[in-house]
């Protein structure tokens, strides 16, 4: 059933569907819808058997997380930007003690200056913590995501961030589907952890490792996440195939010639070609990106849309057979290393090392500025032309930087 | 539990067992088939108290659910010497997370325990002094303002032991830490206004708050019966003597720990709802001296360059914990 | 690494630190010792104490085996339990925490008990027995120490009493208010239902006579016969010694002593001759003595006792003269050695009679002439296992060498019945070994609760005089089980589990009540915690020898 | 795809109006989407709200460059910052005010020129009536869907409903019937305010009869 529902209460309700038996949070601007509705679900008794715990800081909020999957439950926290930041000693825990939590991040912008809205810079940090984290360009996918995302946790005993852009997503009220409560249930069975505080039989967990096995848990957690990519792409495909309809993909790609509307895995379309422009992101660019294609092909400049919504583990065969044998690879990234560059450029640059396919880094829409078609048509534009840089800044007031610094 | 008069036994219930005494009125730690939570194994150093105090609580904790028991532990010495990959020396279910962070794993695994109907499965968190009061505080204070159904119990050896003795806000005025070296005008850790952690606890009303000592086994096992008896937020601190730390003999751990309690440097009580409700009175008074004197991180008080300033202060401190807490029993004498 | 692969959260199963062993960590290792407490050391009898303490403790049925206990040593606890000057209890190392545990009257506590349930010795098994035959001379104290240790061997034993009943000295030189006489029969019956043979009125003239037909004889005849001093004394003044006049009214044959009686002598004798005397009527017992107060051989006890009912004494006093109704004393005062010296100044005091208590000798007709047989100093020369100089005679008690006491003649008759034993199996006498003592200052006192000493009750001092009524009352049970529970248990293990509950690092395990415990030296990292904080001293930390 | 700009100030329901007007269209089986753009403000402060109505998928992200339709939920706001901006000279305007359509002209160049394309309404004073609270959303939305017909009264009536409860339902159902009705009486008057306020409102305030919805007293009946 189509309703038109605020991302926030969506993806409340998706996480509902999901029955999590611990919910915490420490409130941070754009997630706090999201804890809210969830704090009234469980109030209400909507959302049975689940304790909600307000905690006293994003720290607390991973950490009660850690406990409450350590003793088995199936866990729902949310945060963004400095609150991630905050708990960031947490979130390396959890994934080392391979909990699988779920974890909305309301991608906001890094302090300071300090902001309160949209990019990518809180959990594209937390890149090297063994996290997946997986995006959504929509409230739809976001509300798919959030139950394919326990069932990969769950799966795999690997903690998941579930990453969508804060107010732009989160505040923003859409036209969405949410499964059945009947649908979830049968597609995400109760919680099985792997290991777990059990007093039936009492283990140690999160152990001190000394040099002598260090090196083989890291391997491990590699592994993990290397293989993670499978697991990811099967669940998906399930999910979509319980659904009978279209949803989130780790990878998808598309064009304006595509057989389906947002387009499909890499399996399903053609990679890019010669005379064609790779445009790579993550997240609600993505829409606006395509939105703009069609009067960018009146141009005459031809657009392959490669749309990552898995990035934690980073998809990079794939990646690189969307790219194809495409002209160029416009990455629109949407956080920054200082010194370096985009983030997301660096992880797609690696992928395509040896395709001698010409990559332009565009860092668009830091902390809150918006993404225009336009200003992304511009950008197009110039890589067309041959004249956009390895690294631009999209809609970059020279005037206000000139003579700065 | 609360304290009965038990006729004259030898050695009442100043020791481990007492033969005399009916099977009820033993202690724990006397069982021949203890559960010996922490066993055996474990890598603390001679004499370390901690080790001992952990025992002592969980065994404890562990006979009064009969076994339904979970910890979270503190990064500190306690974790890092029980639980070095791959032996463990917990016999119990247990989660190490982070330093600052047992209260709040704590909470969340009663949380887990409540939402699957498991109340009957109760929850302890433990850790050091930093990783309660210092860097951990923020964490146990919100467990407690929630009221959480943990009971969280900090061993306070009083500095920073795991990482080479470092002065922590439990670091007593004048001792000499690797941070606050005896050296300078007023050597040692400075006269601050100090940081008790049990009248914090105190301060957000919580059911139960107590402290003891590694020197009186039943008035801490009683603590932790009656901290069990009681759901949400409950603390019990417990001084717990480091050998290594403060330079004492590693047989004197236990001697250590009653000197601190009869000189009235560590006063011990119980407080429910934050009201002091009992006090362990002096049974025999000792000066100040007596306590400090043995412990190497207070040498520079004593001996040629002795610093009657400095004892004058702590004997100051002793004697209002012993205004403050009435630790005299009547007559005011011990 | 153990495991085969790391597991995914890299966590380990409960205790598996099991495999790593901490006792390479030691320099020392804690050792359990059972050390001698003072008061087993002090025992003349050879009592062990502590052990029969800690049975009592337990109450209930550790009565009996308290009793048990320490019947193994000495026969006659309820004997004991009221005439011993228990040296004990002035070596208890509790004196210096608060008050001395009384360990005496706990022993009487005892041995009452078991006359009341009628508990008997246990004879011994069949073979046991030994078929051997010894002849014991004497019923006193150490003849029926000696015969009972004889029996418990497995020897026949045939007691020989000169007088009329048996218990010698304990009869006939301890007055009925301190040891009445049921007590005395009550145990002397005991004893002879393990099948000790027992015969009164048979004064051994012919020691080899008597001896013939046995395998070994033990001679205890006691030290029967008061010592005189030569005094100047009028015809008509009356003198008599103090052990005639005990003998006397133990008989039920009490002399006449007049209103006003002096009793010259400053021993136990002489405090049981004066009390004696007020109870035979006398209104005015006064003692003199030729010392100071602190020089007084008298137990304090008996002292006390003397002085509340009404005795007075005159302290550095000699009698020089004895008359009709009065003794002429001389004053005494020290010298710089401490020796009384003559002053040349004198006083009188009113007296009808003069009771002498200034010491006993040993009747030794028996052995007069006997080949081999020596005497030294008034008594009965003895080797180390109290064998005189003739193969197969032993002595013990008052006529051989030793304190006069009655405990020191049980544990003589212990030790001559030890010598005995070796001597008819041919076996070496092995003297008991001396251990190690354990001292006040190897206990950790803090463990001990507090408790002040239970005195006995004692007969209002008006009652006393009136009779011969048993004036120190026994413990009650609550207050002898108090007593028994003072006990320090010094140097020996009595299962208080602190080294079990302290030891930080779980290395002890406890076997079982009874079976104490065993520590892990796979594990045990030496921190001494146990030894220091072990109430009763007995773990010693002993260096490693690497 | 029709797009509306919704101008106002914290408090005064911009987020809401969005909403209300996304769920409007929705109601009538087009595709929606609200996108409120926040800032850290508090009350008071200017707030801008987007909204999307389409037949097809909606698929883009941006802000709302040049809109179909603007909404001016406070009147300050007129001559502090260009409200129009992006706006067709053929787009249309909702401007809550007592001041005539050619009064907006004349303080904002970029205000629509073509006749019977501006509105205003005096929807505080309708609000103040009808509502007893100073949040206009509901008002202008009436008047927007009279002036553009993009949505229905019925429609937005539901929406309202949906969102709200009660008193504070019916009023704000009685608000946008009023200015409804406001707008179809004063459309093309390009000269027409309402200065007199409420009081003027009431001179020309058509029964209720006359409504599209009728006036509801009782919240029962409305909820109904």
């Amino acid at each position: 059933m189509l309703e038109l529902l605020e991302g926030s209460q969506a993806v409340a309700r998706a996480v509902g569907l999901a029955r999590p038996g611990v919910v915490c949070a420490y409130p941070i601007s754009p997630q706090t819808h999201i804890v809210e509705a969830l704090s009234g679900m469980v109030r209400t008794g909507k959302l049975a058997n689940c304790d909600y715990i307000n905690v006293e800081s994003e720290f607390a909020a991973m950490s009660v997380s850690i406990g409450a999957s350590a003793a088995g439950a199936r866990v729902y926290t949310a945060t963004a930007s400095q609150g991630l930041l905050y708990m960031a000693e947490a979130v390396y825990n959890a994934s080392g003690l391979k909990l699988p939590i779920v974890m909305t991040v309301a991608n906001r912008a890094l302090g300071a200056p300090i902001n309160i809205w949209n990019d990518q810079s809180d959990s594209l940090s937390q890149r090297d913590s063994g996290w997946l984290q997986l995006f959504a360009v929509d409230n739809q996918e976001a509300i798919d995501l959030h139950v394919i995302a326990y069932k990969v946790a769950e799966e795999l005993s690997l903690p998941v961030m579930v990453c969508m852009d804060g107010f732009v997503l989160t505040h923003a009220s859409d036209v969405v589907e949410l499964p059945t409560q009947e649908q979830v249930d049968a597609f995400l069975p109760p919680i099985t952890p792997l290991e777990k505080l059990d007093i039936a039989e009492p283990r140690s967990m999160g152990m001190m490792a000394g040099p002598d096995v260090f090196t083989e848990t890291k391997y491990l957690a590699h592994m993990a996440l290397v293989g993670a990519s499978k697991v990811i792409k099967r669940v998906a495909d399930q999910y979509a195939a319980h659904l009978g309809r279209d949803a989130w993909q780790p990878v998808r790609v598309w064009g304006p010639d595509s057989p389906s509307e947002r387009g499909g895995p890499v399996s399903a379309e053609r990679p890019a070609q010669q005379g064609e422009i790779a445009v790579i992101g993550m997240g609600s660019v993505m829409g606006t990106m395509q939105a703009a294609v069609p009067r960018l092909k009146e141009q005459g400049i031809k657009i392959r849309l490669v749309t990552l919504g898995s990035y934690r583990p980073f998809p990079a065969r794939s990646v690189r057979e969307a790219i194809g044998t495409a002209d160029r690879v416009v990455v629109l990234d949407r956080a920054l290393m200082p010194g370096v560059g985009g983030v997301l450029s660096a992880d797609v640059r690696r992928s395509m090392a040896r395709l001698g396919i010409p990559m332009h880094s565009v860092i668009a829409g830091l902390g809150g500025r918006s993404i225009t078609e336009r200003s992304l048509g511009k950008v197009l534009t110039q890589a067309k032309a041959g004249e956009l840089g390895e690294l631009e800044f999209m809609d970059l007031k020279r005037d206000l930087v000139e003579g700065a610094g | 539990m609360a304290k009965t008069h038990i006729p004259f036994m030898q050695t009442g219930t100043l020791v481990v067992g007492n033969r005399l005494l009916d099977e009820e009125d033993r202690a724990v730690q006397s069982y021949q088939n203890r559960p010996s939570t922490l066993t055996r194994g474990h890598r603390a150093c001679q004499g370390c108290a901690e080790a001992l105090a952990a025992r002592w609580v969980l065994d404890t904790a562990m006979e009064v659910t009969q076994g339904k028991l979970m910890v979270a532990n503190a990064t500190g010495c306690l974790e890092v010497f029980s639980t070095l990959y791959p032996e463990s020396a917990w016999r119990v279910p247990w989660v190490h997370s982070l330093f600052a962070n047992a209260a709040s794993v704590a909470t969340g695994i009663a949380a887990a325990n409540h939402a699957r109907g498991r109340d009957d499965i109760r929850v302890i968190a433990q850790g050091g002094d930093g990783g309660t009061g210092d860097i951990g505080l923020a964490c146990l204070s919100g467990m407690f303002e929630r009221n959480d159904d943990v009971l969280y119990v900090c061993y306070d050896n009083q500095a920073y032991m795991n990482t080479g003795v470092q002065r922590s806000g439990a670091t007593p005025p004048a001792a000499r830490t690797a941070t606050t070296p005896a050296v300078g005008p007023h050597p040692g850790n400075v006269f601050g206004q100090g940081k008790f952690v049990p009248k914090i606890a105190m301060a957000h009303d919580i059911p139960y708050v107590a402290t003891a000592t590694v020197a009186d086994l039943r008035d801490l096992e009683a603590k932790v019966r009656k901290a069990m008896s009681h759901r949400g937020a409950r603390y019990i601190h417990i001084l717990v003597t480091c050998p290594l730390g403060w330079g004492t003999k590693t047989a004197d751990s236990i001697k250590m720990a009653r000197l601190a309690t009869r000189c009235g440097l560590f006063p011990v009580f119980e407080a429910e709802y934050g009201e002091v409700t009992a006090v362990t009175k002096i049974r025999s008074q000792a000066p100040v001296e007596d306590y400090l004197r043995p412990q190497r991180r207070f040498a520079h008080l004593f001996g040629a360059k002795a610093d009657e300033a400095a004892l004058e202060r702590i004997r100051g401190a002793a004697e209002r914990n012993i205004r403050r807490y009435n630790l005299l029993p009547e007559g005011g004498v011990a | 690494m153990t495991s085969a692969t790391v597991p995914p959260g890299l966590s380990a199963p409960a205790g598996s630190s099991a495999v790593y062993h901490t006792g390479s960590w030691r320099t020392e290792r804690p050792v359990y010792m059972s050390l001698l407490p003072p008061c087993s050391a002090a025992c003349p009898a050879g009592e062990d104490i502590q052990a029969w303490l800690f049975e009592a403790q337990e109450a209930g049925d550790g009565y009996e085996r308290a009793w048990r206990r320490l019947t193994v040593e000495n026969p006659l606890p309820a004997i004991m339990g009221r005439v011993c000057y228990h040296p004990c209890q002035a070596a208890c190392n509790r004196v210096q925490l608060d008050e001395m545990v009384g360990i005496n009257a706990v022993e009487r506590f005892l041995g009452d008990l078991a006359i009341a349930k009628g508990w008997q010795f246990e004879p011994p098994a069949g073979d046991r027995l030994t078929g051997r035959r010894v002849l014991v001379i004497g019923s006193g104290p150490a003849g029926l120490s000696a015969a009972y240790h004889l029996r418990m061997s497995g020897h026949e034993v045939h007691v020989l009493e000169a007088k009329t009943e048996f218990g010698g000295m304990l009869r006939y030189g301890i007055p009925a208010y301190r040891l009445p006489r049921h007590v005395i029969d009550a145990e002397v019956a005991r004893l002879e239902a393990v099948g000790i043979v027992l015969q009164a009125n048979q004064r051994v003239e012919d020691l080899a006579a008597r001896a013939a037909g046995y395998d070994a004889t033990v001679v205890c005849v006691g030290a029967g016969v008061g010592a005189h001093v030569s005094i100047p004394a009028a015809t008509a003044a009356k003198v008599l010694d103090a052990v005639r006049l005990l003998e006397e009214t133990a008989a039920g044959t009490p002399p006449l002593l007049g209103r006003r009686v002096a009793i010259y002598g400053g021993g136990n004798t002489a405090m049981d001759a004066a009390r004696t005397a007020r109870r035979l009527g006398a209104e005015d017992a006064v003692i003199i003595y030729r010392r100071t107060k602190a020089q007084m051989p008298a137990h304090e006890e008996e002292y006390k006792d003397a002085i509340s009912e009404g005795i007075r004494v005159k302290w550095l006093s000699t009698i020089a003269e004895v008359e009709r109704g009065k003794v002429v004393i001389e004053r005494m005062e020290l010298d710089a050695g401490g020796r009384p010296q003559p002053t040349g100044v004198f006083d009188e005091v009113e007296a009808d009679t003069v009771v002498l208590a200034i010491g006993q000798d040993a009747d030794l007709d028996i052995v007069e002439g006997v080949p081999g047989m020596a005497v030294e100093r008034g008594v009965i020369a003895v080797d180390e296992r109290m064998m005189t100089g003739v193969p197969g005679v032993f002595a013990a008690g008052d006529a051989a060498p030793g304190d006069r006491t009655a405990t020191y003649a049980v544990g003589q008759g212990k030790l001559a019945a030890r010598g005995v034993d070796a001597y008819l199996r041919g076996r070496e006498f092995a003297a008991p070994q001396r251990v190690a003592q354990a001292t006040f200052d190897r206990l950790n006192t803090w463990y001990y609760a507090d408790a002040p000493a239970q005195s006995r009750p004692e007969l209002e001092a008006a009652r006393r005089t009136s009779g011969f009524e048993e004036v120190v009352q026994g413990l009650s049970e609550a207050s002898a089980l108090f007593e028994a529970r003072r006990c320090m248990s010094c140097g020996n293990c009595f299962e208080c589990d602190n080294c079990y509950g302290l030891c930080p690092d779980d290395v002890i395990r406890k076997l079982g009540e009874g079976k104490k415990y065993s520590i892990d030296l796979n594990y045990c990292k030496g921190c001494g915690i146990c030894a220091a904080e072990c109430p009763c001293g007995c773990i010693e930390m002993v260096p490693e020898e690497r | 795809m029709f797009q509306v700009v919704i101008h106002g100030r914290g408090g005064q329901g911009v987020v809401t109006a969005s909403e209300l007007l996304a769920r409007s269209g929705f109601a009538a089986g087009f595709q929606v989407q609200a996108i409120p753009s926040f800032g850290s403000e508090r009350m008071g402060a200017p707030v801008v709200a987007y909204t999307r109505i389409s037949t097809e998928r909606i698929i883009t992200r941006e802000p709302i460059l040049n809109p179909d339709a603007v909404i001016v939920q406070d009147p300050t706001l007129l001559r502090t910052m260009n409200v129009f901006d992006g706006l067709a000279p053929d787009g249309w305007a909702v401007v809550n005010t007592r001041e005539s359509p050619n009064e907006v002209r004349e303080a904002c160049p970029d205000a629509p020129r073509a006749g019977g394309h501006l509105a205003t309404v005096p929807a505080d004073d309708i609000v103040r009536e009808y509502l007893g609270r100073p949040i206009p959303s509901a008002a202008l939305l009436g008047a927007f869907a009279a002036l553009t017909h993009q949505i229905t009264l019925e429609a937005l009536a539901a929406s309202i409903n949906r969102l709200f409860k009660g008193k504070v339902a019916a009023g704000n159902v009685n608000s946008a019937n009023v200015a409804y009705q406001w707008v179809l009486d004063h459309l093309g008057q390009e000269d027409a305010g309402a200065h007199g306020g409420i009081a003027h409102v009431d001179v020309d305030r058509p029964s209720t009869s006359e409504l599209p919805i009728p006036i509801a007293g009782d919240p029962e009946v409305t909820n109904a």
